[in-house]
């Protein structure tokens, strides 16, 4: 076995004085192998990332290095002054980041930007520079190389960033490669063809690759080792088979087990409930910009969209970004209204309604939001949030509060959080707070769009599990949408597979999985990372 | 400066054009007096008409005047000076088209013919016995063939007359630069100026002028604020002279009442209590100073006709004026506005004691047009005037202007009418002085308007300048010399 | 981009359309133009000449259109004041203003972008909070006031620079500091926050972890980035500046446009009134434009 | 966005009948309480309000701390040099103006104008920006050209030039400068409501307000109001700035407000002629300026600061 081409040791990182914890990583020791893939998972604020920038210099002010050592080719890179930083940064060590958007700079060609890269070491002359950035731009699978380095980011699609992004970490072919997230920001399909690339890249070129991700499936398709970081402390690491599949610590456990099966349980077909939702020949087309004289933009979103929902029932909505999903759920809603189609509450035709009726029919239909921190009104109580639509609608107040207290116990929150503002919540309690508030309106049906995509695995499993357990309970349809095939399989007794504004394939959840249709909907479920892990767990 | 043989001298306002015919600015007659003569000139002293582009003159009758034209004066641009000249320019400013904005100053003349290679005929409209002093004045001389070449607008461009200064440069909204001439015609009354650069700056603001002249950017100002000429005055390097003017200001009431409704301006008891009201005294000794004086009688007392004998005098004493106030039936005090055009100060300081005895008055500041507007419209209830009677050394060119029955009568009184009339149109000089007399009295009596006092004008120079200033308010560059 | 440029064009060429008409209504409908025209001495019979005249008589569209046909080749009819088309009075009144805008921008500027680079790169130190105090402070003088402060100590009592006119550069020393100085703040702050923005990007985390040198982070990445929305700014505060310079003409007898504004308001010169509204409208129109322009040419997001 | 829960719970999704285990919250506070507990470590805002509270008290108790009426004249007394100065008196501590004037009851009494000109400026200029800019960005599209086409308009006007011309006119007046500055200064008001409810309104709660039935006028009342009231406060400081220092300009060329009032523009302007020799005619009020509107515009920045959402910077 080789030596380690990385070696940090006991290393702490000081957060500023009022953080919500001392260190943002503490006593961390691990080794970065040459040519092997180290996979560092763990959750949100776990120290993933300010391990990553310790490891390249580049700390946030705020940060401070409390103790330990980063050994690098015979030199502690924490006692470096920052010209031997710059000197090793980008030539030996290279980084890339999960927002490919923001992490290229916007207003400079793409090969200039690669281009930079041997400027900043002076190497080679401008015109050799090009000529690289063309063979990099080339080797990374950047179709049309020559042209394709002539235009700026906002011109790229995100995977095409992704992939700018990585020629020029690769474009001085360094020893260890630093990658925060590269994929969290893409597509399945697109984030399995990252993957590849890095994967093959980090073979020919015998690089080590320090990989941050909060995904397991990830760990399990490229992972050679794996390290898990909870709260800033290595909880457990090792060879990825040994942790991923005898995991030691109670931690990894917990989390291996919040992972949702590829193979979803069998669910009796509902056939009896009532229709709650009938969605027939849906079309939106956006029209944007323009203003006063231009010309707009004009995006076909969803074209000829229909589906039809029952009691109790959920109704998976899937597919990649852009395909119309948050469109259709939008158009179900009326908070946009569509160019045709109808919408259909049981009998009432949703879409027909007229200003006054339609606020009034409105409870019917209630929506869960993605961005928990959007979603909610920082500048009202919980319980003025919950409440609120039910005092619109004609509810006494009192009757609504002390509803709003029932509810809050429904999804599991303290009676104390109804005097609360949002600020005083995480991610996973805000998500429940929504939820409460659109049950409060007590609707036939519940559109949850995302809901559980920004959540860490581990509160992803109890928000998918209230949500489930409500639905039953409550006899409420749901339309899930989300484009985490890994989430619908878990929740869904149905699956419909939009692409490009047009649902491609519905089928019940396990039939789906079992056998795909649509070439596009074997597509995605071939994409889903990890597909062999949780196959065989 | 002394240094480089150039008089700069600044003031507030540029001329609208340069040709001394169209502009109606102080800052024009300077110029005109500075670059054209005149066919008679007047002694400032003497008052006496002297020859000038004429050498002699006769009347053949009261309609009729013949001049001899002088020869061997040449113009700026080299152009001899022809009684062609003479008739051209007389003839031309009497055109409707050529659109002078004085018309006072010339249309008592009918038409100018040329008689002779060295003489010219005057015509009049009417007898006219000013018809001299006029000719010694506002009627300078243009050169016809260049005129003619360039136009009016070329003209004002480039100006060209016979005096003794020409003009080199002029810049809009800059100032315009003179040199002198070197061949002006020899035996001028006025003589060859002493001067070689003269320049005239446009320095709109006041402190701004002051501080030029502090600081050497300009050598001559006038119209310098009384405070600040004190100030001035302890400065080594300045010379500042102080004298009285023609100008009056006086507070003119609505004793009509037109601008509001029941005005107490009607009351003659309240327009006495404004008058004991307000310390004149005060303001000349410790506001205006500078040589200026109260005024009782409604005119500048040196004024030919202008008397204050027996005229009702209201020295102050406030609780007059509330005794007063309270007999008409005010005794809760009034409000009124007053509206004013210059020396914002004096009109706040009126302000200021007519407060003190509960006369409540808004002050209504305005650019003069709009001012006259607003007066003559009935909309002022206290209108802060003042008036210069255009120089004029006679009580006809003031008091009638605003108590003859014209467009400044607010007043209205027949009486007063009829007086001024009979001093205006008679030639007996006592029966005049008479009628004024009892005019001024009737005025002063029934308190419709309150003279206030005469105005002085200080100008600072630098110390190394001789000037001297005359009572006309118009400064004579070309006799200034360096000390 | 042909078409971001046109798009743009076309509304300059509308809002101008609108201002002029604002320019044009809001002087004939405040009052009786003729009696202002025509003074304190006029009759009855003057004014309603000068109303024929000056066309004052017909109907107010007219008159505009009439105008605006004229305004369309530079044509602002005659000073009512000044024997001299509107056009020449502006001719020749326009660069002494534009010199003084100019220099009190060059100032600004040049004070304002290193200063707000500094205070965001040493952020929270005392050149921060030095950069930050000197802002504040012109955002609080009135510009009129400093203008005489400078005066009395620059001209009065050290005699360095002269008090007033524009006879050479050291007359628009002065009032460029007093011009600038009032529009210094803002450019300041937008480059500090542009900088600070742009700092904690993602992208310069990227160049920084190429290993590109400070300062060509900081120049490449940061500043042409952070700069971008400081030349909106700054045409905007040229636009200002030129309408505020009517203060500091006032204060250093300054025979520009301002100047001019400020007299023939005075003098009831309308058309010179109007015709100065509608060129500074124009011109800041013009410049707002043109940074547009010059903005999409910078950041190739915009020119969709 | 990602996402940081407070504690992470462990990995078996709790079973959903049960109530969770109690997480411990932490202390909450309203926005409110929150901004103020920031406020009272921030010192540009202590400062800022510190500056505008003397201020305005000053204002609103001028007949009690003036020493003398800010309208008696004395002639015979006039110029007298403040306190610190050899010829200063006791009675005047900041002299007298040229009218023999109490300089400092005037500068008392100034204050008020200038709060009032400042406050009812940005009042009304706030009342007709806010809706325009509201209405923009919360209706966008063609009601968003409109607004943002009159504002480009708006902004092509220059307010100095427009404002003087405007009360020259009418002849200048308190109420006139008001009037004036309020229906020119909106602009800045539209442009930052209409970015701030654009911001608002894109945000999922309002959406979820419209799914509840709310009506616009809830929606605006009680989710964009709310939200925006921290942009409209720093923009209403920043304009009464503005304001008191147009009407500064204006009374100084003189087509502000009219004497005898003692607005510190005009005693500004009624100081310019004795600057040379006298210079605190025009320092005294000229500073006076300064203080209140750098304490306003500290007291602005203040706002902006303590009211910025939480999050890592
Ligand atoms: N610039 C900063 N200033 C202060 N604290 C910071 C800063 N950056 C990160 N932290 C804190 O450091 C801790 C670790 O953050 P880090 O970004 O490394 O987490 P992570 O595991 O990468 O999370 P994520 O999955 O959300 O990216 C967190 O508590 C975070 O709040
Ligand atoms: N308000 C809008 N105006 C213009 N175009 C829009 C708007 N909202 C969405 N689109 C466009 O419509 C298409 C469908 O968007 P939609 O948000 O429905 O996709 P999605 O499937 O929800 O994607 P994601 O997984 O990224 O949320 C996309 O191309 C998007 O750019
Ligand atoms: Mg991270
Ligand atoms: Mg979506």
């Amino acid at each position: 076995m080789s030596e380690p081409i990385v070696q940090i040791r006991n290393l702490t990182l000081a957060l500023p004085r009022g953080a919500d914890r001392p260190h943002a990583v503490e006593d961390l020791s691990l080794d970065l192998m040459p040519g092997k893939i180290l996979c560092v998972v763990g959750e949100s604020g776990s120290g993933k990332s300010m391990s990553a920038y310790a490891l390249t210099g580049l700390l946030p002010r705020a940060l401070r290095v409390a103790g330990g050592e980063i050994r690098f080719e015979g030199r502690d890179l924490l006692r470096l002054d920052e010209r031997t930083w710059r000197d090793l940064r980008g030539r030996r060590i290279a980084m890339i980041f999960q927002e490919p958007m923001t992490a290229l700079n916007p207003v400079m060609r793409i090969g200039d930007q690669i281009a930079e890269m041997f400027e900043a070491h002076d190497l080679l002359t401008p015109k050799e520079r090009r000529a690289r950035a063309v063979a990099l731009a080339g080797e990374v699978g950047l179709p049309n190389p020559e042209q394709i380095v002539r235009s700026y980011p906002h011109q790229l699609s995100g995977g095409q960033r992704q992939r700018a992004m990585i020629a020029m970490a690769l474009a001085l072919e360094p020893a260890v490669l630093v990658a925060d997230e590269p994929t969290t920001a893409l597509d399945v399909t697109t984030q399995a063809q990252i993957l590849t690339l890095i994967r093959d890249l980090q073979t020919r070129r015998n690089m080590a690759v320090l990989f941050i991700t909060h995904d397991f499936g990830v760990v399990a398709d490229i992972a050679d080792h794996v390290a898990v970081l909870q709260r800033g402390r290595l909880v457990e690491s090792g060879p990825a088979e040994a942790v991923l599949r005898r995991p030691q610590a109670a931690y990894t456990k917990a989390l291996l087990a919040a992972v949702p099966s590829l193979t979803p349980p069998e669910r009796a077909p509902i056939t009896e409930a009532p229709v709650a939702l009938t969605v027939t020949g849906l079309a939106k087309t956006y029209a944007t910009g323009g203003g006063l004289f231009g010309k707009p933009r004009v995006v076909a979103a969803v074209k000829e969209v229909g589906f039809d929902l029952r009691r109790g029932e959920t109704l998976g909505l899937v597919g990649e970004s852009g395909s119309g999903k948050s469109t259709t759920a939008r158009l179900a809603i009326r908070l946009i209204e569509p160019d045709h189609g109808t919408v259909r509450l049981g009998s009432l035709d949703f879409t027909a309604l007229g200003p006054t009726a339609l606020r009034d029919e409105r409870r019917r239909i209630q929506m869960i939001f993605q961005d928990p921190f959007a979603s909610l009104n920082p500048r009202r109580t919980v319980e003025q949030i919950i409440a609120g639509g039910p005092i619109a609608h004609g509810t006494p107040a009192r009757q609504a509060r002390a509803r709003a207290r029932e509810l809050l116990a429904l999804v599991g929150l303290p009676q104390t959080a109804a005097e609360r503002y949002p600020n005083a919540f995480s991610g996973g309690q805000r998500q429940r707070i929504g939820i409460a508030r659109a049950l409060a309106m007590e609707p036939d049906v519940l559109v949850a769009d995302e809901a559980v995509s920004a959540l860490d695995v581990s509160v992803q499993a109890q928000v998918l599990a209230l949500l489930e357990d409500l639905k039953a309970r409550l006899g409420i349809a749901m339309l899930f949408i989300t484009h985490d095939l890994r989430v619908a399989a878990a929740i869904c007794d149905r699956i419909a597979v939009m692409h490009r504004g047009t649902i491609v394939e519905t089928n019940r959840t396990a039939a789906l999985f079992r056998a795909p249709e649509h070439p596009y909907t074997r597509s995605l479920l071939a994409a889903v990372p990890g597909a062999s892990f949780t196959e065989s767990a | 400066g002394k240094a480089n043989d150039t008089l700069v001298y600044a003031s507030d306002s540029e001329p609208e054009n340069l040709s001394p015919y169209h502009n109606s600015l102080r800052e024009g007659v300077i110029l005109s007096r500075n670059v054209w003569d005149t066919l008679l000139y007047r002694d400032p002293k003497t008052g006496q008409q002297q020859p000038m582009l004429a050498t002699a003159w006769t009347w053949v009758d009261p309609l009729t005047l013949d001049l001899t034209i002088r020869d061997g004066v040449t113009f700026h641009n080299g152009d001899p000076l022809t009684p062609e000249d003479v008739a051209f320019t007389f003839n031309y400013v009497l055109t409707p088209e050529a659109k002078i904005v004085t018309k006072s100053n010339v249309d008592w003349m009918k038409s100018t013919e040329v008689t002779g290679p060295h003489s010219v005929r005057i015509h009049l409209k009417a007898p006219f016995p000013a018809a001299l002093d006029y000719l010694a004045g506002p009627t300078p001389i243009l050169p016809a063939a260049y005129f003619k070449k360039v136009g009016l607008d070329g003209f004002s461009k480039a100006p060209v007359g016979t005096g003794p200064y020409r003009i080199v440069s002029t810049a809009s909204g800059k100032g315009v630069k003179m040199a002198r001439n070197d061949a002006y015609w020899p035996g001028s009354p006025i003589g060859k100026a002493k001067i070689g650069k003269l320049e005239f700056r446009v320095i709109p603001d006041g402190d701004s002028r002051m501080a030029e002249l502090m600081t050497g950017g300009v050598d001559w100002i006038w119209r310098v604020p009384t405070d600040q000429a004190d100030q001035l005055k302890r400065d080594p390097t300045l010379t500042v002279l102080s004298a009285e003017t023609m100008r009056v200001g006086f507070l003119q009431f609505d004793v009509q009442g037109r601008a509001q409704e029941n005005s107490p301006l009607k009351d003659v008891r309240v327009r006495q209590a404004i008058a004991y009201a307000i310390d004149r005294k005060a303001m000349v000794d410790n506001l205006v100073r500078g040589g200026s004086r109260v005024m009782n009688a409604l005119c500048f007392i040196e004024q030919f006709g202008c008397t204050d004998e027996g005229v009702p005098v209201y020295s102050y004493d406030p609780a007059k004026a509330r005794a007063l106030l309270k007999e008409a039936g005010y005794a809760n005090g009034i409000d009124l506005d007053l509206a004013a055009y210059r020396e914002r100060d004096y009109a706040e300081a009126v302000i200021g004691y007519l407060r003190a005895v509960g006369i409540r008055v808004r002050l209504n500041y305005l650019r003069f047009a709009a001012f006259r507007d607003a007066v003559r419209g009935g909309k002022v209830s206290i209108a802060y005037q003042t008036w210069g009677s255009y120089s004029i050394d006679d009580v006809s060119a003031f008091t009638p202007v605003f108590f003859g029955g014209g467009d400044d009568d607010v007043t209205r009184d027949p009486t007063v009418i009829a007086e001024l009339k009979a001093g205006d149109t008679s030639i007996d000089p006592a029966l005049r002085k008479a009628k004024y007399a009892e005019a001024l009295k009737r005025i002063a009596a029934q308190a419709y308007a309150l003279p206030m006092f005469s105005y002085p004008s200080n100008y600072a120079f630098t110390a190394d300048l001789s000037f001297t200033a005359q009572a006309d308010e118009i400064p004579r560059f070309y006799a200034a010399s360096w000390k | 981009m042909l078409g971001f440029a046109l798009r743009r064009i076309l509304v300059a060429i509308s809002v101008a359309l609108t201002v002029s008409v604002a320019s044009f209504m809001l002087l004939h409908l405040s009052g009786d133009l003729a009696t202002a025209i025509a003074g304190p001495e006029a009759t009855s019979e003057q004014i309603a000449a000068i109303r024929v005249q000056h066309g004052l008589d017909q109907p107010l569209v007219v008159q505009f259109g009439s105008w605006a046909w004229h305004a369309l080749h530079f044509d602002f009819g005659r000073s009512f004041y000044f024997p001299e088309p509107v056009t020449d009075l502006l001719a020749s009144r326009m660069p002494v203003t534009l010199t003084l805008g100019i220099i009190a921008l060059a100032v600004a500027l040049l004070v304002a972008i290193p200063l707000g680079v500094l205070a965001a790169f040493y952020r929270d130190t005392w050149i921060d909070r030095t950069a930050l105090a000197v802002s504040v402070l012109g955002q609080a003088m009135p510009s009129f006031w400093f203008g005489l402060t400078l005066i009395m100590i620059f001209s009065v009592n050290l005699r360095w620079l002269p008090v007033s006119g524009n006879a050479s550069w050291k007359n628009f020393v002065l009032p460029a500091v007093a011009l600038g100085y009032y529009a210094m703040p803002a450019v300041m702050r937008l480059t500090r926050n542009g900088m600070l923005e742009v700092l904690s990007s993602d992208y310069v985390r990227t160049a920084r972890a190429k290993g590109l040198a400070p300062r060509k982070v900081l120049i490449r990445h940061g500043l042409r980035n952070a700069v971008i929305p400081v030349i909106a700014l700054a045409a905007v505060q040229f636009g200002f500046m030129l309408g505020g310079s009517i203060v500091i003409e006032a204060v250093f007898s300054l025979q520009g446009l301002g100047q001019l504004a400020w007299e023939s308001i005075a003098r009831n010169d309308f058309p010179v009134v109007q015709a100065i509204v509608l060129v500074l409208a124009m011109i800041y129109i013009a410049l707002t434009l043109a940074a547009d322009l010059l903005n999409a040419l910078l950041d190739p997001r915009l020119r969709a | 966005m990602t996402v940081r829960p407070a504690s992470p719970p462990l990995g078996t999704p709790a079973p959903a009948e049960t109530v969770l285990p109690e997480t411990v919250l932490p202390p909450s506070r309203s926005p409110a309480a929150i901004a103020l507990r920031r406020g009272l470590s921030h010192g540009g805002f202590l400062i800022g309000a510190g500056l505008v509270g003397l201020i305005v008290l000053v204002a609103l108790a001028a007949p009690l701390v003036a020493p003398h009426d800010p309208y008696a004249q004395d002639v015979s007394r006039r110029l007298i040099p403040p306190i610190w100065h050899a010829k200063g008196t006791a009675e005047h501590w900041l002299g007298t103006d040229k009218l023999g004037r109490d300089y400092l009851s005037r500068l008392i009494y100034g204050s008020q104008i200038s709060l009032l000109i400042g406050v009812s400026a940005a009042l009304i200029s706030g009342v007709i920006g806010t809706t325009l800019g509201v209405l923009a960005g919360y209706y966008g599209g063609r009601v968003d050209a409109v607004v943002s086409y009159v504002v480009t308009t708006r902004l092509a006007l220059p307010v100095v030039l427009v404002a003087l011309a405007m009360a020259s006119l009418v002849g200048g007046s308190l109420k006139v400068v008001v009037l004036v500055l309020g229906f020119l200064l909106w602009d800045r008001f539209a442009v930052v409501t209409r970015a701030a409810t654009r911001q608002v309104r894109a945000q999922d709660f309002v959406a979820a307000a419209k799914a509840s039935g709310f009506g616009a006028g809830r929606i605006l009342g009680q989710e964009i109001l709310p939200n925006i009231l921290n942009a409209l406060i720093v923009v209403a400081t920043l304009e009464m700035a503005h304001a008191i220092l147009l009407e500064a300009a204006l009374s100084f060329l003189g087509l502000g407000v009219q004497p005898p009032l003692p607005s510190w523009g005009l005693m500004i302007a009624e100081g310019k002629p004795y600057m040379f020799f006298q210079p605190w005619v025009i320092t005294i009020p000229g500073i006076a300026l300064v203080v209140l509107v750098l304490g306003i515009n500290l007291l602005g920045d203040g706002v902006r600061d303590i009211t910025a959402p939480e999050g890592r910077t």
